[in-house]
């Protein structure tokens, strides 16, 4: 992972989602019949191997449990309907690794969640694609109107499906660190380079001690980062869970992130402001899209605060705060 | 240093920003995002009704000859509702100089023209670098006997493309000496002028000079004193481009505000959650702090007191401010934001403009150390 | 206060009860013969004029309200009985400005409090210092035993002093700004003569870019914090009533005095450790005191926390957080 | 590198923790600030008993020929307990140097002696700038033909009044040039030795040298090398530092978390406020990323790789962390901590020294910018 994204493979960034968590997640909870016939499919890298992840709603966004799309079930299938939002990717998936409702007459709403998967070529699914506000799409609203999933098409245990996500989730996080790390080292290396070879009042940039040391702290933040990448593959290869860790790297990550982002329109200057596509964009916009990405990413797969709160609660044992 | 607006600024602030908000709504400025001129005649014409490009010029050349602060409010709040145009750029830039250092000719001949909105201005001083500083000028004007031949580049030039004239700072000795100011016909043969794609697409243009000429009668001020007029229109255009900024914070802040109120998780306001709460403060006390120290600046400058160390303050704190700001705004929205359609999306795209626009915070902190006697 | 602190006038950082508030909360709801009896004192100056103020106990921190300390009233005398803490310069008081519970049978626990005068001469009162870790000795517990305050030493409305005291906090709060930023800027120019005074590396300190922008950046703060400090005077002598601008103030006090406590001990670098009664202290131990003493200081009247509760309800309007 | 300690490493821990809870309690420490020797020699002696001083010495000197990530771990201990005393300057400052450049005499001589406790050593590099950096090396040992005079200062020598032995960095040629390490008796003639007050009491020293006599017999190394020493015994002695300040961190963090789940204001734990629960999981994530670099950084060593880019990050993310998390803590702990009887005052008047010792963050950063490409 990290390494994919040192050199930018094209998708890693946007459709992780098999590799990273629907693989991993089939293979611990999915049917034989199941692993049988997607596991090859992600592996493969083929088109076919392509899947998008359907969690949000327009008010389940951190409270997430709260999600509104309902599944009703008939003998052989489940009728869809609702509503999904920010959805990377739906537009180039072939799967949807989704939640839905199955039961409405819970205690908790936690309960009464079901995990299906879901054959983007279905007749009823609708797909609205939404701009960020650098003008690049991968997000979707996807909206779904009687769209019908076979039985077996249910992942793990029916109403059960919010322990199942918990597991997949910890999946998508742990995958985060390793591949933010990557991609956030070829541009902070980009950058090394960027001043070495600009010049400012008479002498290369890379001889401004703020410059240095502002890259220093940069890369320090960048080896604190690897560590914990690190530990966590150390620790699932020891066969020990991760029980924070993904969280707490979750958060770092959006730290370095930003922070990076910074500095690197600091260092390009005005020059961090024109069009990524433009022929005068410097280090290919990578800056500039970086910068207009950083914080809507850091929202993804959970914000910041909902992070802070599993570290809190899981490994300091302190009471939920909200 | 009074802590509030006067009665006649509350009005201007007020009927400013009635006007914004029937003129300029949000779908207009995304539109003219992607406009070639990139902004709205029809809208101009109507400020020109209102006398906002005459606002503080002299009444004998069609303005209002109103105060410096006036500007700053009105400024404020076209910072607050983002209007996109060539009115920072006419009046802050180039209107402001020549009302200065003018001669009494020039005054005539162009101040009534930007007074009744005829006439669009910018300036052109940056170049290939990007960077605000007296070294980096390169672009040459050299003196044949008869008059000045240009030869060179500028870039970063704010609706170049849109202009009638073009205040172009030139050496007329070595690179980055003897500078001096021109007023150039932009229409003059020779002068070539490209669109740069930015991300909130603004109207900032590359102009390369080709064997353009000029006459001592088009230098502004002294041959050789050029960067005196740069100094002097810069920390005017700061305060306004701070003030600006200003007015985009306080629109984040206040919707960011509202979203906290509204936006219900876990059966809560997030605005209840005490780190959710806590940002939002940190963010009113910088916003607050911001506008007190824009405010400190332009009156310095209305009072024609120093007040070069308290412009970079001003623009060093407006350039962390607004960041911090909509960093912060972005992450309380959550996803929601995270689109073209949204506002949040208009005030983020402009940071960098915003931050870069005639220095950046480093230049500024090392004036600021300069001035307490570092 | 700013140009007083500026100057660093002796006992003005501690012993501000009499002059920072009491005198102010005495003229707005104290009875005519206190007004005539103490506020004089207040004024000449006299160690008879000099007050502490008891608010915090063991258990009554943040949570202000919950204070336990009782006075039962007699005839023509309370009875005081209880311990309060962290009392300023009561070692060297003549009078203390305390809050005391004289009701304890109240549906909401911001009822039955009362504010006394108490004669720090009284029997039954006693002092035990408390040294901070820098060593220095500023704070005191209080304990009372049976001691007997007059029932004329009763400022404002008995059981209604919870709202004298938000008033006079708000006056202690108010006066916070100037204090601090006349000290501020005291220890910021020290900063800047002693960096162009000491070499490093063959060249003046102060040729060294990193120092020059860490002192131009605290520059910028205190003339923030100076802006800060003068709206609310300028409010005051308009007439309006200041309600969230003294907890603004307070907060961002704290911020400042970090910042700058930090950025004097690099620059002094090891020197800022050296005891600061020792021959060897640089800049009269100013810095080291400093920086042993700020993180407490920003408790005094109140955490960042509570602070920036009462910025987010009152101005913001946003509900209360806990 | 393996992110867990070795069942070895695990005992050798406990043990630690076991000792200093046990010998060096609070109070004893605060005696100890307060102590003319600034160390006790009974616990010094019951360190001897079990190895400590001796444990990464060769076993032919009497040692236990242990691996440096056995010291590592052990500095953690000492720093979470803070355990006050010459073991630093005495192992990591001087016997960890003498190990890799002293003559086999020089370590038959003094070795044994260290790892029986029965030498105390100090380093005296810091002259009177206290910086660390090779160019302000005044210090001079001038060669008469039959040995060298040593003259001047050596400031901030941690334990050098109960010293038996000075590693002492001197220049052989003008200043900051020729820089030569020489192991002198302490107690020599010429030598006087005073005791700078610190608002942690940590033994620290100026030395003044009048007169002292060398011979090329007490050079550590070669003549006109010294300065790779200072260079080799730095990148050690800088991840105990490290370690050590790890240890301390955790103590705090410890005692905050405990903190922050009993202390009830408003009828509820602190800890379930939102702002100060994320700010003890940014102390948290704060204190592991300090850890793991600190470990990288041993494990670097240890095995025998490069690892100043590796130091350097350690000390400036230990510097970083260790100032920020008793920050925090004080604040979380509200006006509680805020005595001299508290525990966190132990560790908030620690943060200067640590972070000075070897060289400041700017100095690290320095370098990491060196080892990037910069």
């Amino acid at each position: 992972m990290d390494e994919a994204s040192y050199w930018d493979i094209p998708g890693m960034t946007m459709g992780v989602s098999g590799v990273g968590w629907v693989g991993q997640s089939l293979m611990l909870f999915g049917s034989e019949e199941q692993k049988k016939k997607y596991i090859p499919l992600i592996a493969s890298g083929e088109p076919d191997g392509v899947w998008c992840t359907a969690y949000s709603e327009p008010n389940a966004g951190s409270d997430f449990a709260n999600i509104q799309t309902r599944a009703v079930r008939t003998d052989s299938e489940y009728i869809l309907n609702g509503q999904k939002i920010w959805t990377s990717c739906a537009h180039r998936a072939r799967w949807c690794w989704l939640a839905a409702r199955t039961d409405t007459n819970v205690a908790k709403k936690q309960h009464g969640i079901s995990l299906l998967i879901l054959d983007m070529k279905s007749p009823g699914i609708t797909i609205k694609p939404i701009e960020n506000f650098a003008g690049v799409h991968i997000f979707n609203e996807l909206f779904f109107d009687n769209v019908k999933v076979p039985v077996a098409n249910l992942v793990g245990i029916e109403n059960r499906g919010w322990y199942h996500l918990m597991q997949s989730l910890a999946f998508e996080r742990h995958s985060m660190a390793p591949q933010f790390y990557g991609g956030a080292r070829r541009i902070h290396e980009y950058l090394v380079k960027y001043v070495r070879d600009n010049r400012y009042k008479g002498k290369p940039m890379s001889e401004d001690s703020i410059i240095r040391h502002k890259l220093a702290e940069r890369a320090l933040e960048l080896e604190t980062l690897k560590m914990f990448a690190y530990e966590i593959t150390w620790k699932i290869s020891k066969g020990i869970i991760p029980v924070y860790e993904a969280a707490r790297n979750k958060a770092y990550c959006d730290l370095v992130m930003e922070r990076l982002a910074i500095t690197g329109t600091e260092i390009l200057g005005i020059y961090s402001q024109v069009d990524a596509l433009s022929k005068w964009a410097r280090l290919m916009g990578i800056i500039t899209r970086m910068y207009m990405m950083f914080p809507g990413n850091s929202i993804a797969a959970g914000t910041d605060e909902i992070q802070k709160n599993i570290v809190g609660q899981f490994k300091l044992g302190l009471p939920r705060p909200y | 240093m009074d802590f509030d607006l006067s009665e006649q600024q509350k009005m201007l602030k007020a009927m400013a920003g009635d006007f914004m908000s029937r003129e300029c709504s949000k779908a207009r400025v995304r539109q003219l995002e992607k406009d070639s001129k990139g902004y709205d005649p029809v809208v101009w014409d109507k400020m020109v009704e209102l006398g906002w490009q005459g606002l503080i010029l002299p009444e004998k050349y069609g303005g209002m000859g109103a105060d410096f602060l006036d500007l700053v409010v009105l400024m404020e709040e076209m910072g607050r509702n983002i209007l996109p145009g060539p009115f920072f750029s006419t009046i802050g830039e180039c209107a402001i100089p020549l009302m200065t250092f003018g001669r009494d000719s020039q005054k005539a001949d162009y101040l009534p023209l930007i007074a009744s909105g005829k006439n669009i201005w910018s300036l052109a001083v940056l170049e290939h670098s990007g960077r605000f500083d007296v070294g980096e000028i390169a672009c040459c004007a050299n003196s044949d006997g008869k008059g000045y031949i240009i030869n060179g580049e500028k870039w970063f030039s704010q609706y170049a493309h849109v202009a009638d004239r073009l205040l172009v700072i030139c050496c007329t000795g070595r690179q980055g000496e003897g500078i001096t100011a021109f007023l150039i016909d932009a229409k003059k043969k020779g002068i070539k002028i490209e669109n740069i794609p930015t991300v909130a697409g603004e109207g900032q243009c590359r102009i390369r000079f080709k064997n353009v000429r000029a006459s001592s009668n088009d230098i502004l001020g002294k041959r050789g004193q050029g960067w005196k007029v740069v100094d002097y229109l810069a920390q005017r255009a700061l305060v306004l481009k701070c003030a600006e900024v200003c007015g985009a914070c306080q629109a984040v802040l206040n919707m960011t505000q509202a979203y906290a109120k509204d936006r219900v998780q876990f059966d809560k306001p997030i605005g209840s959650f005490m780190s959710i709460q806590h940002k939002l403060v940190d963010m009113l006390t910088a916003v607050e702090g911001l506008q007190y120290l824009v405010y400190q600046a332009a009156w310095l400058i209305s009072a024609g007191q120093k007040a070069d160390i308290a412009v970079a303050m001003a623009k060093a704190k407006a350039n962390e401010v607004y960041q911090r700001v909509c960093i912060d705004a972005v992450r309380i929205h959550g996803a929601i934001d995270f689109t073209m359609d949204h506002d949040l999306g208009w005030y983020f795209r402009r940071i960098k403009d915003a931050e870069f626009t005639l220095g950046d915070t480093d230049f500024m902190l090392e004036r600021i150390a300069g001035g307490i006697g570092l």
